[in-house]
């Protein structure tokens, strides 16, 4: 299923959506195999999995330690297309990894391996615009979004930009900072989401851990909400992982409709 | 060969390959260097920072004795009397300088060894800057007394526990930090590296190595050297000594880090040499040469110089090298303590392990006379801070 | 004020108090170095040395966050940043241009804590000098970097095992070299201390501290300080920038180190304060001020920095403490201390204890207005050697 | 005694001196006073004490270590005169130390202390001819020999100079080096002793320690033979220390009075 027809038929429903990121590999490529059935199960609306880099300057300590169990674990470009190729699963999958993984292994090669393997967006954090534009054209030509991020100090030039550049959703920052759980949601999202002007839906992450956190999120205008270390750290505790990665799901996708609803 | 105003680019490599969220503070820094850049009052104040705090002009010493044994005319330019005894102070009293014209008041960084994180602390300290500098807990541990020295300069050290708590680790930890803070704090970047406009702004910092030599040279032979060799992890020695001669016919070596080889595995190099061993990617905010492993992940570099350790190098180095402008080589870690030895027994002068990495391609390379008649040798720091490692390699 | 032409002495003090072996060696000696004291030959290779090697001239900074926190404008003279982190290379460098000149083959030299021997190791490498250094068995674990720094640099160093292995017996057993190997050795003494002629040249090779002090002051405030500080142990680096001001209207104060306080028992001194606490005596080869008890036996001295543990001082200095023309003064370990914090903390210049001690001075004194308004400190060396000992002190 | 008359004596029978360096105090003053006896048995003709000075730059490392075994042993300046004082023998003594106890003492009491406790000769080995002239009176006044050092390196001009000044006898230090056993004599002692044109008595030492060594110096022309560290040595020992010293001095003396009897 592409991006957008996902953000479509929830709108239908007036529901906001999960965006569910776990490290592929992490701990094993079987594992998170397992760990995206049950991210689904809870009520994830688009997976995320990140693809393992040596040096994911993005990332938190949380993600960059699930990064580095998944490369002690073996896991690979190569092993990372295989896994997803063979989920087989209806909801959106996207790539999150840095840009010298797509570098090395070619970008055409890259965006090719990425719609045989079944996944619909790519999220290159440190890929700013100004430098995208073969990897947008090779993802038009294949039918993947490439997804940008905003900041809340995006320059209004900047946003033009890049909003005319993204596909799938925007992925807005929700604070200065990195991936990483946090107490409290910042005031200053809801100021980037009105700065935010395009039709192509708003997912806002970083930072959010919990039911009220997301619903706090949709309220405030929010297309979607994407959630990360807070999976990663329920996967690091190696504790009823998969029975707690549904848990959480559900709790965030119930807040998401909870606002939606009240609303 | 210089690199046009305003681009972010040499050739294809360079770039500014970072997060979202530093976009801003990448422009911010661009435009306000740029500015300030060839503004006469930032320059006088530099230039009195430069003379009367880091002691430079640095002398450009015929040394006579390493000329006899090594059979070519050697000048060493001695930037191990720079205050802090290395080059770095260079680029961050630059930075620092900067950093109050653009009325930030914080200073981050990131440190490996601890030489450009001591040269942080020292320019904090004289600018009374609060700094901060992320360190790998490994390195902390292995380098105490640089941790200490900074720590007395008023400087904080955090220790960085993520990954394998040693550079990279910290490099990304300082990322963070700015990502966080980057209204009230300027990252400062310790080579000719990173995204746009570092490699351009810490040149153009430690040119002032090259400016110098350029007017020495005249003074003492009349003419240009036939060479200049210098030491090259990230780069910022070489480009510094490099760059005011870049137009001119003056032959350019950039000797990196042969470790114990230039072999690397799936995980790590035995090695530094990514000019003359690395392939293209983008590493740390920037298209260039880096070491990797056929997916693009990361090589573990390695060498008897901390400083040479990195496995990325300066992007305006990859594209001089392409064009054939420089000329990458290595020498061995061997050579390097080999010539260690020259210097300190022929000179009374203790290099840098780094710096010794140039001495070394010195020895090799004037018996084939591809150096020409005179060399310069840019002795980036001395090696006060390497006895440890020596003697251990001695025993 | 300034003495005589070709006297031993400075009024009482002074003289050759040496074995009578040694006598001819101090005449020729004496009479070498007033021949090429003035020749413009020696004299234009010894400043190619100084400048090109050494790194001279050394800067004048005006420490302006010092100068804020206490309370009057202080110039910093940054002999810190001479080669081999301290003045002491401009006297060994002077030395051993003359034993060169000279014609003798082999220089010997003592240490205590490796300072000197490293001055001396750096000038013989420098000149192809073969050097030989006498240090105490003990001094040489403690201070296990500088033996090996002598090493690299080609330098024989000589454990001394006898009496306390000290510093006091590296002396005696280098006296003893020198008696029996007068006629190919020199014997390099690192401070105005010994038999004439050491004192005036030691003094005169330093001058050239004073000289660049004047010439700087001129350009940076049109006028001399109304003070030099500068701490004193065997008082070279003192009577280096004093030596120049001595007939003008420039106060100049010699700061000695006090240790834990001016206390001394029959054997030892709690300081080494000898212009402040010491009493007209007679030890290598000088008639000065020494510690010594009421028989006249020489006391172990004592001071948190290696380079002013020293019972005697330099007779020229007790001379012009004499007639008042200097002023003696002192420093605690914790008072020197505190100031290495201030001068690391607010200048990103982390001196040498020795320096320390001149800084802590000018911080008790400035209150007071007896140091006027325009002060310099001479800050004769880094602190890198002393990170050990602070560390220490601190825990 | 004064040390003239000992020479005349001396001469008188065709005899050469033997001069007997030991530091006072080493280990005890009350083990000094017996071993000056065994050395004066054993045919010493003059006993040459040390005053010991925490400095002695003029020693080498056997004496070094004497004189600290004495200052650690608590000698001081006024123990020596109290010790010498009560030695009453009738062979010269000679004190030997560093100007800096003399000049602390004061020079005029150090003369006086050295008459009052049977003291006929002053070595000072750092007071060079120059700095002597003080001294020199007071000990005229005070009929006590001044007795200065000549080396190989001496000048001519300084030869004069010390030999107007020196009484009792010249100190002719046989090499270039400090005190201590040697095991040949250098060819240039014989080259000093003709230089040493004086009618007062020479007497060489530095570096003998037998017999034949004395025997040697004696032929060569000298009047008297010094010997320090061989006896010192014996005291370091601890091991029949009296009954060795008597026997060194009697082999020295022995070697001394062969070499008259052969020329
Ligand atoms: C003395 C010295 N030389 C060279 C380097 C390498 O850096 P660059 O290649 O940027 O000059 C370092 C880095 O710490 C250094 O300390
Ligand atoms: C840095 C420094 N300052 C001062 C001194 C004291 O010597 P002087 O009093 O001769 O200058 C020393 C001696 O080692 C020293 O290393």
């Amino acid at each position: 299923m592409r991006i957008s027809e996902k953000f479509n038929e929830l709108k239908k429903n007036n529901e906001g959506a999960l965006v569910a990121y776990i490290c592929a590999g992490d701990p094993t490529p079987e594992e998170t195999k397992r760990y995206v059935v049950s991210l689904i199960r809870g009520g994830a609306d688009i997976i995320e999995l990140g693809m393992p880099f040596s040096d994911p300057v993005a990332d938190g300590p949380t993600i960059q330690a699930g990064i580095e169990r998944a490369l002690n674990g073996g896991m690979t470009p190569d092993i990372y297309f295989k896994t997803t190729g063979a989920l087989k699963v209806s909801t959106p999958l996207v790539v999150m990894t840095y840009y010298n993984l797509l570098f090395k292994r070619g970008l055409p090669k890259f965006v090719q391996d990425c719609k045989a393997s079944g996944i619909s967006g790519i999220i290159v954090p440190d890929l700013p615009a100004e430098e995208s534009e073969e990897l947008g054209a090779l993802c038009r030509k294949h039918d993947v979004d490439l997804i940008f991020l905003v900041a809340p100090t995006t320059t209004e030039t900047r946003m033009e930009r890049i909003l005319a550049q993204g596909t799938g959703f925007i992925y807005l920052v929700a604070r200065l900072g990195v991936t990483g759980v946090r107490a409290d949601v910042a005031g200053s999202t809801r100021e980037l989401i009105e700065r935010v002007k395009t039709t192509t839906p708003k997912a806002v992450g970083f930072g959010i851990s919990n039911g009220k956190q997301a619903a706090e999120i949709i309220r405030a205008g929010a297309d979607g909400v994407i959630v990360g270390s807070a999976f990663v750290d329920i996967i690091a505790s190696r504790k009823d992982v998969e029975q707690r990665l549904e848990a959480l799901a559900r709790e965030l996708k119930e807040g998401i409709r909870a606002a939606h609803i009240e609303s | 060969m210089k690199q046009e105003l305003r681009s972010t680019k040499f050739g294809k490599y360079g770039g500014q390959f970072v997060p979202e969220v530093l976009m801003p503070a990448l422009e911010e820094l661009t435009e306000q260097y740029e500015k300030y850049k060839d503004d006469p009052v930032f320059n006088e104040e530099l230039n009195y920072y430069l003379r009367d705090f880091a002691g430079r002009p640095s002398p450009l010493y015929n040394a006579k004795r390493l000329s006899k044994e090594y059979g070519v005319k050697i000048y060493l330019k001695r930037e191990d009397l720079v205050h802090g005894g290395a080059h770095k102070l260079n680029n961050t009293l630059g930075q620092a300088l900067l950093t109050r014209y653009m009325g930030k008041k914080r200073i981050i960084a990131e440190t490996g060894a601890g030489q450009h994180g001591t040269a942080c602390a020292m320019a904090g300290a004289a600018f009374g800057i609060k700094t901060e500098v992320y360190m790998g807990a490994k390195d902390t541990v292995r380098q105490r007394m640089n941790v200490y020295r900074m720590e007395l300069m008023g400087t904080r050290v955090i220790p960085v526990k993520s990954g394998s708590q040693t550079l990279k680790d910290a490099i990304n930890e300082a990322m963070r930090d700015w990502v966080a803070n980057v209204e009230t704090t300027h990252y400062m970047i310790g080579s000719v590296v990173g995204p746009h406009p570092y490699p351009a702004m810490v040149r153009d910092f430690q040119s002032v190595i090259g400016k110098e030599v350029r007017t020495q040279m005249m003074e003492k032979e009349g003419r240009f050297p036939d060479s200049i060799v210098a030491c090259t992890g990230g780069g910022s020695n070489a480009m510094g000594i490099f760059y005011p001669f870049v137009d001119d016919d003056v032959q350019l070596f950039a000797v990196e880090a042969g470790g114990s080889g230039l072999k690397t595995t799936d995980k790590e190099a035995l090695h530094s040499a990514t000019l003359c061993a690395g392939e293209e990617g983008v590493l740390h905010g920037a298209h260039t040469k880096i070491l990797q492993n056929k997916y693009g992940q990361i090589l573990e570099s390695s060498s008897i110089a901390a400083g040479l350790d990195y496995a990325g190098v300066g992007p305006e180095l990859a594209y001089l090298a392409d064009i054939g402008r420089i000329k990458p080589c290595y020498s061995l870690d061997s050579e390097a303590l080999e010539a260690f030895h020259d210097l300190c027994r022929l000179e009374g002068i203790i290099p840098a392990l780094e710096s010794s990495h140039a001495v070394a391609y010195v020895k090799k390379a004037a018996a084939s006379g591809e150096l020409g008649d005179v060399v310069v040798i840019n002795i980036s720091g001395r090696g006060d801070k390497d006895l440890e490692t020596v003697l251990g390699m001695n025993k």
